[in-house]
């Protein structure tokens, strides 16, 4: 069964930490309008937060001159949100999203973000090529709201 | 994001409110790093319990104070009474995360020793 | 003097009057990072409350298919806001400006909308064409922060 | 948006809280016609004083309803007496279009005789 997408958003925002907290303001704002719970919203808020702090480290390495794109779409009862860089891309995805693998251990990264996200959401997809850079995909399903 | 810093003998309590994230965590492992080397406490624990929100970049800050403060002899703790509905949130991320297997969680200041 | 853009963020969103909120959250969540005063925001989050709807009601007549752009820019110590619709334009701007003037009393509307946006910000500007559309752009300077 | 509506007397108090744009004003409108319809009361009383937001959708909803209720011969009125910090930009708005030329001012629902 396929849905009819009800709203959406697409924001693009320079490579800068401050933005971590814009980006999780405007998933959790348009997953409001559906009325989910809290725990689902900070579930969402999390895995977003999670992606974007990526580009910014990983994918441009903290270069605040880049470009972050997100998208977020709004179904009867999920939200995607979308979190692509220009990056550096990922070689080995399947080894990257391995829990505590981390190419950064100097910055007390935990290699735990892709786990997080994983088990945040419904659904995860990365999709990444080195030097071209790397789109997740995160679907949150909200049980709460019964329907579907 | 804001840090609140109590010493209590040979225990440093370290009181974290608002958003910790990695925006802010960078402040946030300098100045607890400086205060630890400063008062050269023993002990640390953690106060989480009035998060608003915290992502991976919280486990970066606990494991990267463990080490820190196993390096000199002492036991890092984690209060693990919050009474907001967010900080169940932050015990899933923590207990995913296998904080736990190096930091003592404690319920009250009480079980740290002082 | 010029003065460096300190963070931006480009949103496109459907023409739907759920947006509404979430482009004042957008807005006001960009201020937030410069820390004006609450009166401050709530003049920004309706002058941007104004531009939006006029978009939707008149650019685009409800027709929820049509896109508008909101571009915030951050400086030192102030904001602008561009909305821009690609809806049927505005074909003598003085006059749409004028106080109490509105082409849509049936709807309620108080002809107030771009009064308002001007007395609660410090700059207005208004480009439109006819069939091609209007954009509005809002500088709002936070005098609290006693810069610049 | 929620609206709360009360009957005392001729009176209709009208109690909107939270947001008011255009969003929510049309709903708003429908609601409240019908109620004025339904009951015949002859005055309303518009309270703004717990909004948390309003823009010149507000301005549309008030002068709709005053000239509803001046056409079956009756008053509006609207409290002044808000204390949250937003109320004054709500009243900030409202006397720049001239609201007040129309609809009574009252510090409270005694003036309103009832
Ligand atoms: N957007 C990205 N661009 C480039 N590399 C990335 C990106 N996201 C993740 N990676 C790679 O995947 C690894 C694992 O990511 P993650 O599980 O989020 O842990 P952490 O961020 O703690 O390192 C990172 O260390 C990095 O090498
Ligand atoms: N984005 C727009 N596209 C087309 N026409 C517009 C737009 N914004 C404003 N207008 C025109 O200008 C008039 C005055 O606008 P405004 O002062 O906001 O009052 P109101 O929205 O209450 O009508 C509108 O009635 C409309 O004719």
């Amino acid at each position: 069964m396929t849905m009819d997408r009800k709203n959406y958003m697409r924001v693009v925002f320079p490579a800068k930490s401050e933005n971590e907290s814009l980006a999780r303001i405007l998933a959790s704002s348009m997953a409001a309008q559906l009325d989910p719970t809290l725990e689902e919203i900070s579930d969402l808020r999390t895995a977003v937060s999670e992606a974007v702090t990526n580009c910014i480290i990983h994918g441009y390495k903290e270069d605040s001159s880049k470009e972050i794109e997100m998208i977020c779409e709004l179904y009867d009862n999920y939200i995607v949100v979308t979190v692509a860089d220009q990056g550096c891309g990922i070689a080995d995805v399947q080894l990257a999203r391995k829990p505590l693998y981390t190419t950064d251990p100097e910055n007390e990264r935990s290699g735990m973000g892709f786990t997080i996200m994983e088990s945040f959401s419904d659904e995860l997809d990365v999709e990444s090529a080195v030097n071209k850079g790397t789109k997740v995909r995160i679907k949150k399903i909200f049980h709460s709201l019964g329907k579907g | 994001m804001e840090l609140e810093m109590k010493r209590k003998g040979n225990l440093l309590i370290l009181k974290v409110t608002g958003e910790l994230d990695h925006h802010c965590a960078d402040e946030l492992r300098r100045r607890i790093d400086r205060e630890i080397l400063r008062t050269l406490v023993k002990d640390v624990v953690f106060d989480f319990t009035e998060l608003t929100f915290m992502d991976s970049a919280g486990i970066g800050v606990l494991m990267g104070r463990y080490r820190t403060v196993s390096h000199l002899g002492g036991t890092t703790w984690f209060l693990t009474e919050g009474k907001t509905s967010y900080f169940k949130h932050v015990m899933k991320i923590l207990e995913m995360a296998g904080v736990f297997n190096y930091i003592h969680k404690c319920k009250s200041l009480k079980e740290c020793g002082v």
